[in-house]
């Protein structure tokens, strides 16, 4: 058995469990807000791990060394695009208006927010 | 091109220049011509239609043939003639060119019936003919010609399913061919075989034509058209109408009886002295008399008045066809012809007063044979030959048909006949008296006579009226020649039918002598008186207009109460429930199937997927 | 040369791509652009049908050079090259319709949509490839979709929502039916599916011909599947009416005729002819029934066309040459009538603003031309000799009869009768109630309503030349054997 | 409720048939007639690597024409439908920085994908279709992350027409050169790229067809977003 | 036994039939109109299918008895892109309908009957 | 620092392109290479005004070796942040303590605070919930400080360090 | 080692968990979420389904997915947030 493999499987293995991981958080975590903290963290390292694993695997595998730039963009641009679209969700879920957590301790945001108006107000007058 | 299609074309052709031209002057020249050339043709093809005149040519994939016969050579004779004498009259009472094209389109249509040699060419000018009367009487009034369209349609549709069959059957829709193979087929039912068609085939068969023609025949109880039609439209226009396009009605009786007789015979056996199937014919022509004659007389028009009686007439016709001697058959036609000659001229008549007067009620009219002699003397001539009185020709076609009833010894058939006689005399007598004698309104005092084209065209048929009243030989000659042996002997002035003698001559000479004695009475007696209509007093009641029985207002108003509860069933308002009915009907169904909801769409498509798998398709 | 004809599809192409680049150069040249390349189109389409009947033979169009199966074939013999030239002349006219009556905007639009309608009817009478068929189907109603929607109105807006939806789920139908077609033959070529069709296992035969006549049945109006036809043709702008009654609802029929006969070898083939008879016989007394009443003037033509589909429908389903050519026939002289009422129809709404009937009293003083149009567009379709629907009907009739339908017809001429009813009203209350002023009638729309009705007449009183060409068309349709001899199948066999 | 049970049976009774009629069509065999000659001489016969894109383009290239067709239908059917007389968008916030930012960054990337997809139509399993419709997505997002971003119409609907002039123009060029519309004479006349199958350069007019495809495609579901996220401003009546 | 995709198809088809049969709202049964279409590729999908086999692109040891049908997979790609296109129509229209009727009840939007 | 000449941004553009083909194709065919040149050109034709303000200047080594460096610490902090979540989704009692703060950010550059909010969401605890100007709006699972430097201490700085640097 | 197939079931899982979400809700947003989770599970599928039928040609197809798939969720993200 190559290093490839070995490193490939092992990373395919290690996203694998991170997927599962971010399908629990998805699952346990109380509301959209926490939930989406376990779970997009989770699902890109997983598919880092999995996608780039493939990519390396392959060279031991299929025998080409042609999947591993493949896999890499595909990882990158799950990278890039991920946190973009947590951020747009975590949003979504403010603007329309989902309340935070009972429990949460504080929201700064809210407060912005009201300032905003305030001054929006003002300026108005 | 040939003579028949000529003959059938040139009106059409005629009647759409005329109407495409649309110059006063020229669309009437152009109609009259039109209308001439049938007439000449007929003329022309006298001495020819013995030995037979066949054309053919294929339109559509059907075959479209003519032929030229006695029978259809007496018929077209019919139709040219009166055809012509009501295009004369048109020049004065038809305004639009509309009326030239469909008057005209009317008349090829039924020049082609009778020319027809083919059922499917029957067919076609058959709904020509339909259409384009349809559309004389539309330009007047809708409700009346929706009915008669419908109606005829549904008469035309009733024929199309008979021919339909028999061409299924038969693969031909060649006259000549489909007689052959009927006789073929009521031989074998005679051998006690089975034929092509089976019993309940022929009885449909039979049962379709009799609606087809029975509708355009004007008989009871699908006679309901006819009233309205013939009077909701250009009155000189209702004298070929009555006179000429009805006959296609009576044409097809005989063409069934050509066609198919021998097998209706056989398959369905006799009843008395005549057939099962012809009695019935004739029954329905008895009940027809009766009906159309009290209809007439308690009409307060005298455009419905001659409608009705018109529809009488033709229940006389269809006695003779149904009794199915040859000497019946003879007898119809005679009366066929008799009858386009006086209610040709009555009708004509009646345009003549409409024309003048503009009006149309028995109650708006009175003493105009002063202010239209000349109108005047047709209508003697018309009222004494309807009336069947010698020696004009209607006297010699009842006789005829009498006596061949009579002979047959049917009695219910000769009492119709009898009463049918009868009650013609009833509403003649208002006629002659409630029009032309008695108190002239004021409105009426600067009447003129008749106007020359339709003097002419009175002329025309009263001398025809006339001519074969005191010559029947000569009809029965030509009738003689469609049997192809001497049914009624006699010579040019006599019938003689073995049983009996009429001598037309003789009895012209006594009645000439006779009003000549009356004419001397009454010029030298009468004096008329006037009497204020309010002061009369009638069974010690005062005088209503509702209750005012003067010869020109609800004269027959105690016959009227007498038949109330018969005059209740009325089938016209029965038909125009079944219509309501039908369109309501329509209206619920659209708005629960179209109900506007896409979801009872896709349900419906829903449905037919089920249908699809439960039906196993 | 023959090939060329495979310009019929790619002019009506090339022009609705060209239109975005011509409404950059000049907006008010893009209708005269419109009416360029359907005239272009009928020209062609005339070639062809020269082509076609001179020689007796159909044009083979291979797609790409392939021979069939492997390649997409257009099978262009006498009937679609007959119908392909009445979808080009149709198209032509109503171009010329469309520059007086098209008023909502986007025009460029229009103009695109309206050749693609153009284009899709066509391919969907050439094609002989099924699946090719669904595509052009579905072009032809996606456009139409589009087409009946253009007005923008609520009830455009509603009429289009019907139609898509249902449209759509026939054609879902539809593609499963072709699924099972392909699933248990292996090929998608009209011609090698009749060759093939009695290896058909009969209950998949069963299925798959049910859902392709009932995806076709939607997109041809068939009883209960045509509840959108009336909305659809209520609210599409008037040219477009025209060209759904004209020829749209004619390819769906052509289609569902093409692909019956060509699985007649198919055991349960009578079952689905049975049922197509009834749905027929249903679709002319329910149309009928409809349109008695109706006081919308265009809702009633619409009901009407939909009851002569009915007639068409049964013609097919008859099952003979004879029932065929009859229908072919009454397919002719259905789209020129119905071209002829619909033009006047919606000339009527243009100037008077409406089409009630209402309206159309004094109609026949108002707008004497028009009204005398409909008229004879009327007494044409109720069935009177000299005008031409008489003589299709007649040949239905009898092309019934001989296959022993008396019942049907009785009824179907019962629904005649009906025809009669509503039709008459509408002429009495045009040429007899009512008074108005004269309107300056359109010149050109004029001659183009007297040139139908021209052809109304002249078939009326001449009908054997377009009866000998019907024939032929009708025995292209019939003779399946010939059909599938015609096209140079190549030897890829099971 | 009655309507939803009715729905049921129905729908089960129409189920089962469908069953029975797909009992003959058994899943897993094969079927194949066309489908064989196919997959034994696309090689050679259109340079094709991918079958699918095979058929697509050159076998059934009439079919695609089609589908061509009905995207160019759609897209100008919702540009008719809801044409105003003025629209502009009404967005009413924009993206943040994030959004704003991702998408400038992921613009060109995103196009090259799309590129990269429908040039590479006949190695792979993409084409014109979904390489078209990546490309949208690029501009679709940027529409996502501007509030005021609007697509140059100037450019968008004649290069529409143009791609799809280009793709008939195509054919007709097969028509007049091989004598059959949508001929492959690259492939089949020049015999272009016969050393070449498996790579890049090769399988005829694939390429080619795809790319006008593409572009047509992304310019078109590009003009459906573009109509369906502007509207009417308020007030403005027809 | 019917194969599981078959059923899948099928079962697609008929959930897309039921939403079309039953929801009021316009979206919704656009949403069983594509539910259905999705249910009819998948059923030319599988009708393709061969066992064992994989997709048909030649390429990286694939040979051609190796490989599924191909032409029903071409077949699906048309009607996805046809499906799209009557959505995105069907879109337009809606919101047409949307603009018009204030609603997209199909029990309210009645402008045309009868 | 402004905008860089068109040139610059433009040729700039075409590189990156032209690697992200590289790998997309994984191949050196130069048919590939020559297909993917002009494309990149094209793409990049259409898209370098949108793409890039610097040009060319973020191909400076310095910035360039800043973005190495940046990846490994970035992953490490990843895979700190998923052991976190596992930590904390696998716990029986979810020890949780969320809230939105506030931090405050140096960077200017908009690209830059793309990928420090990208950085902050894929690591421990954080989401970038909104920016504005300056102003990082952040779910925090675990909040610690809710002061504004307290949580920028905490959240923005450790990242700031690379990317002020690589995204000056 | 431990073999593809246990992976492609391990992943299959989690998507069936991610899923279970989607069902639940109970917001909006939280399906959207539990979208956006699958979709990148999903990716990660193909790109394993690639070696497992050693066919390269597939990652290009998880590309497309991820791209297509990442602007779904935006549009719907900026849709429910009321941006658009
Ligand atoms: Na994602
Ligand atoms: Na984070």
């Amino acid at each position: 058995m190559s290093a490839a493999a070995i490193i490939g499987e092992f990373l395919v293995l290690f996203g694998a469990i991170f997927y599962v991981l971010s399908s629990l958080g998805l699952i346990r975590m109380p509301d959209v807000y926490n939930r989406m903290q376990t779970a997009t963290k989770s699902a890109t390292l997983g598919s880092l791990g999995v996608i780039v694993g493939v990519g390396i695997w392959a060279i031991s595998n299929v025998n080409s060394y042609a999947w591993l730039p493949k896999t890499i963009v595909i990882a990158v641009f799950l990278l890039l695009t991920n946190p973009i679209s947590a951020h747009a969700l975590i949003r979504a879920a403010y603007k329309s208006g989902i309340p935070l957590w009972e429990r949460s301790v504080v929201d700064k945001y809210k407060e912005a927010l009201e300032r905003e108006g305030k001054e929006m107000k003002e300026g108005e007058q | 091109m040939n003579e028949l299609v000529v003959m059938v074309i040139a009106p059409l052709l005629a009647g759409v220049l005329a109407w495409l031209l649309d110059v006063r002057g020229i669309k009437e020249a152009l109609g009259v011509l039109g209308a001439a050339v049938p007439l000449g043709y007929a003329a022309v093809l006298y001495e020819r239609a013995g030995e037979g005149i066949n054309v053919a040519y294929t339109l559509g994939g059907f075959q479209i043939t003519f032929a030229l016969n006695q029978l259809s050579w007496f018929f077209i004779g019919i139709a040219a003639l009166v055809g012509f004498t009501a295009v004369l009259a048109m020049v004065s009472t038809a305004k639009s060119s509309y009326e030239w094209l469909f008057a005209l389109m009317s008349l090829s249509g039924v020049l082609g019936v009778f020319l027809a040699n083919d059922l499917m060419t029957f067919f076609i000018f058959w709904e020509i003919m339909t259409f384009a009367s349809f559309m004389m009487v539309l330009k007047y009034n809708k409700g009346a010609s929706l009915k008669y369209f419908l109606l005829s349609v549904f008469g035309a549709y009733a024929m199309l399913i008979a021919i339909g069959i028999i061409y299924a059957k038969l693969g031909t829709f060649e006259f000549s061919a489909v007689q052959q193979a009927m006789y073929r087929d009521a031989y074998a039912v005679m051998l006690g075989g089975q034929g092509l068609f089976t019993k309940g085939e022929t009885a449909l068969i039979y049962l379709l034509f009799i609606i087809a023609f029975g509708v355009k025949a004007g008989a009871f109880p699908l006679h309901v058209w006819a009233p309205d039609a013939y009077s909701e439209t250009n009155q000189s226009y209702t004298s070929f109408f009555s006179g000429a396009l009805s006959k296609a009605g009576v044409y097809g009786f005989i063409l069934m009886y050509i066609l198919m007789g021998a097998k209706l015979t056989y398959e369905f056996g006799a009843f008395r002295s005549t057939t099962k199937f012809g009695y019935i014919i004739a029954f329905i022509g008895g009940l027809t008399i009766v009906v159309g004659g009290l209809l007439a007389a308690l009409q307060e028009d005298i455009r419905k008045l001659f409608a009705y009686s018109s529809i009488s007439q033709l229940g006389y016709i269809l006695v003779g066809i149904g009794v199915g001697t040859a000497l019946s058959m003879q007898a119809a036609l005679f009366h066929a012809l008799s009858h386009a000659l006086f209610k040709g001229l009555f009708f004509l008549i009646v345009a003549t007063i409409v024309y003048r007067t503009g009006k149309t009620e028995f109650k708006d009219m009175g003493g105009l044979a002063e202010k239209m002699p000349f109108t005047f003397a047709m209508a003697f001539i018309a009222i004494l030959s309807l009336a069947g009185i010698p020696p004009l020709v209607g006297f010699a076609s009842k006789w005829v048909l009498f006596e061949a009833v009579i002979s047959q010894n049917l009695p219910i058939l000769g009492g119709f006949v009898f009463f049918g006689s009868a009650i013609g005399f009833v509403y003649l007598i208002r006629f002659t008296y409630a029009v032309w004698f008695g108190q002239r309104p004021t409105d009426l005092d600067d009447t003129k006579d008749a106007p020359l084209p339709m003097a002419i065209a009175m002329g025309i048929l009263a001398l025809g009226n006339v001519l074969f009243g005191i010559a029947p030989g000569l009809v029965a000659r030509e009738l003689n020649k469609i049997f192809g042996r001497e049914v009624i002997g006699g010579t040019l002035y006599v019938l003689d039918l073995g049983f009996g003698k009429y001598n037309a001559l003789l009895l012209t000479i006594w009645l000439v002598i006779g009003i000549i004695i009356a004419g001397i009475v009454y010029f030298m007696g009468a004096k008329v008186r006037r009497i204020p209509v309010t002061d009369t007093y009638q069974a010690g009641n005062p005088i209503t207009m509702d209750y005012n029985l003067t010869i020109r207002r609800n004269f027959f108003l105690p016959l009227k109460e007498t038949l109330a509860f018969w005059l209740r069933m009325s089938f016209d308002r029965l038909y125009r429930d079944v219509g309501r009915y039908v369109e309501d009907l329509a209206e619920t169904l659209r708005s629960y199937i179209y109900n506007g909801n896409v979801q009872s769409y896709a349900w419906y498509l829903a449905i037919v997927l089920l249908i699809l798998a439960l039906w196993g398709v | 040369m023959s090939q060329y004809a495979a310009l019929l599809i790619a002019l009506p192409l090339m022009g609705a791509f060209l239109i975005p680049i011509l409404k950059k150069i000049s907006r008010s040249a893009i209708m005269p652009f419109l009416a360029f390349v359907t005239l272009v189109q009928t020209g062609i389409a005339a070639w062809v049908f020269k082509e076609v009947y001179t020689t007796g033979k159909p044009i083979i169009i291979m797609a790409g050079g392939f021979r069939p199966p492997v390649g997409i074939n257009l099978y262009i013999g006498h009937f679609a090259s007959l119908f392909v030239f009445i979808v080009a002349l149709v198209s032509f006219l109503m171009v010329i319709f469309s520059m007086k009556s098209i008023k909502v905007e986007p025009k460029d639009k229009y103009a695109m949509l309206f050749l693609l309608l153009m284009l899709g009817a066509t391919g969907m009478i050439a094609t002989g490839d099924i699946f090719n068929l669904f595509v052009f189907m579905e072009i032809t109603a996606i456009s139409a979709y589009a087409l009946t929607a253009y007005n923008k109105s609520g009830e455009a807006s509603d009429a289009a929502m019907k139609y898509i939806i249902l449209g759509g789920i026939g054609s879902s139908f539809f593609l499963v039916g072709i699924a099972l077609l392909y699933g248990s033959l292996g090929t998608l070529n009209l011609a090698q599916i009749g060759q093939l069709a009695q290896l058909m296992d009969p209950t998949v035969a069963q299925v798959a011909l049910g859902l392709i006549v009932l995806g076709l049945a939607v997109e041809a109006e068939i009883f209960p599947l045509n509840a959108w036809a009336p909305d659809a043709y209520q609210a599409a702008p008037h040219p477009i009416t025209t060209m759904f009654s004209a020829f749209v609802v004619k390819a769906s029929l052509y289609a569902m005729a093409r692909i019956l006969y060509l699985t007649s070898a198919v055991s349960s083939w009578g079952n689905v002819l049975n049922l197509l008879i009834i749905l027929g016989t249903l679709t002319v007394i329910i149309g009928e029934l409809s349109a008695l009443r109706q006081t919308n003037v265009k809702r009633m033509f619409a009901y009407s066309s939909i009851a002569q589909v009915g007639f068409i429908a049964v013609g097919f389903a008859l099952g003979t040459q004879a029932g065929v050519n009859a229908s072919v026939f009454h397919m002719v002289n259905h789209a020129i009538v119905k071209a002829l009422m619909f033009l006047a129809v919606g000339y009527v709404a243009l100037e008077l603003g409406g089409v009630s009937l209402e309206d159309f009293r004094g109609l026949g003083k108002r707008m004497p031309l028009t009204a005398f149009a409909i008229t004879v567009g009327a007494i044409s379709i109720i069935g009177i000799p000299l005008f031409n629907v008489f003589w299709s009907k007649m040949q239905l009739v009898m092309a019934a009869l001989e296959a022993g339908k008396t019942g049907v017809i009785a009824l179907i001429l019962g629904a005649s009768l009906v025809e009669a009813v509503y039709y008459i009203r509408l002429i009495h209350t045009m040429w007899f109630e009512g008074e108005g002023e004269k309107i300056g009638e359109d010149t050109l729309l004029g001659t183009i309503m007297l040139l139908l009705v021209a052809l109304v007449i002249i078939i009326g009183i001449y009908p054997d030349a377009v009866w000998q060409i019907v024939q032929k068309a009708g025995k292209d349709i019939f003779d399946v054997a010939s059909y599938v001899k015609n096209v140079p199948l190549m030897g890829v066999s099971p | 409720m009655v309507k939803r049970a009715l729905a049921i049976i129905t729908l089960l009774l129409i189920g089962f048939w469908l069953a029975k009629g797909l009992v003959g069509v058994p899943f897993g065999e094969d079927k194949m007639l066309v489908g064989e000659y196919y997959l034994e001489n696309v090689k050679e016969q259109t340079g094709a690597v991918n079958a699918v894109t095979a058929v697509v383009v050159n076998y059934r290239g009439f079919d695609t024409l089609g589908e061509v067709t009905v995207l160019f239908i759609a897209s100008t059917g919702v540009g008719a439908l809801l044409w105003r007389r003025k629209k502009e968008r009404s967005a009413k916030s924009e993206g943040s920085v994030v959004l704003t930012a991702g998408a400038k960054m992921l613009l060109p990337f995103i196009m090259l994908f799309g590129a990269y997809i429908f040039v590479h139509g006949h190695l792979t399993p993409g084409g014109g279709f979904p390489g078209g419709a990546t490309v949208a997505t690029a501009f679709l997002m940027l529409y996502l992350a501007f509030k005021e971003y609007e697509i140059d119409h100037k450019v968008f609907e004649p290069l529409e027409g143009l791609a799809g002039v280009g793709y008939v123009t195509v054919g007709l060029i097969g028509l007049a050169i091989g004598g059959y519309f949508l001929f492959d004479w690259i492939w089949q006349t020049w015999q272009f790229g016969h050393e070449n199958i498996g790579r890049l350069f090769s399988a005829g007019f694939i390429p080619i067809i795809y790319t006008l495809i593409g572009i047509k495609v992304g310019t078109e579901l590009t003009g459906i977003v573009d109509n369906m996220i502007k509207e009417e401003p308020k007030g403005g009546g027809q | 036994m019917i194969s599981v995709y078959y059923f899948g198809a099928i079962s697609l088809i008929l959930i897309g039939l039921y939403a079309i049969l039953t929801k009021r709202n316009i979206l919704k049964m656009l949403v069983g109109l594509s539910i259905m279409e999705t249910g009819v590729n998948l059923l030319l999908i599988s009708v393709g299918y061969v066992r064992g086999k994989s997709a048909p692109i030649l390429s990286e040891g694939v040979s051609a008895n190796q490989a599924v049908d191909p032409i029903p997979q071409a077949l699906v790609l048309t009607a996805i892109v046809i499906g799209v296109a009557t959505t995105a129509l069907a879109l337009s229209v809606a919101i047409n309908l949307y603009e018009r009727y204030k609603t997209l009840d199909v029990e309210k939007i009645r402008g045309l009957r009868g | 620092m402004g905008e860089a000449s068109k040139i610059s941004r433009y040729l700039y553009t075409v590189i990156v392109l032209f690697i992200i083909w590289m790998f997309l194709t994984s191949s050196l065919d130069p048919q590939e290479l020559e297909i993917g040149l002009i494309l990149s050109l094209i793409v990049g034709a259409l898209t370098y005004e949108v793409f890039t303000e610097k040009g060319l200047a973020n191909l400076h080594p310095k910035r360039v070796a800043y973005a190495i460096a940046y990846i490994p610490y970035f992953i490490w902090a990843m895979i700190m942040a998923n052991l976190d979540v596992a930590y904390r989704v696998l716990h029986p009692k979810r020890p949780i303590n969320p809230g939105i703060v506030e931090a405050k950010t140096v960077l200017k550059n908009d690209l830059g605070k793309l990928a420090l909010a990208n950085s902050i969401t894929l690591t421990p605890g954080t989401i970038t919930l909104d920016v504005k100007e300056d102003r990082y709006f952040i779910h925090w699972i675990d909040v610690t400080d809710e002061s504004v430097e307290g949580a920028s201490k905490a959240i923005t700085e450790p990242f700031e360090k690379f990317l002020k640097v690589i995204f000056p | 080692m431990i073999g593809l197939e246990v992976y492609l079931v391990l992943i299959g899982i989690a998507t069936l968990l991610s899923m279970y979400r989607f069902f639940k809700g109970p917001t909006t947003v939280d399906r959207l979420v539990a979208v956006d989770i699958m979709t990148t599970i999903t990716t990660g599928l193909m790109v394993l389904f690639a070696l497992y039928y050693k066919r390269a040609i597939f990652l290009d197809v998880a590309l497309v997915y991820a791209v297509l798939a990442f602007l779904g969720v935006i549009a719907f993200a900026r849709y429910l947030e009321g941006g658009l």
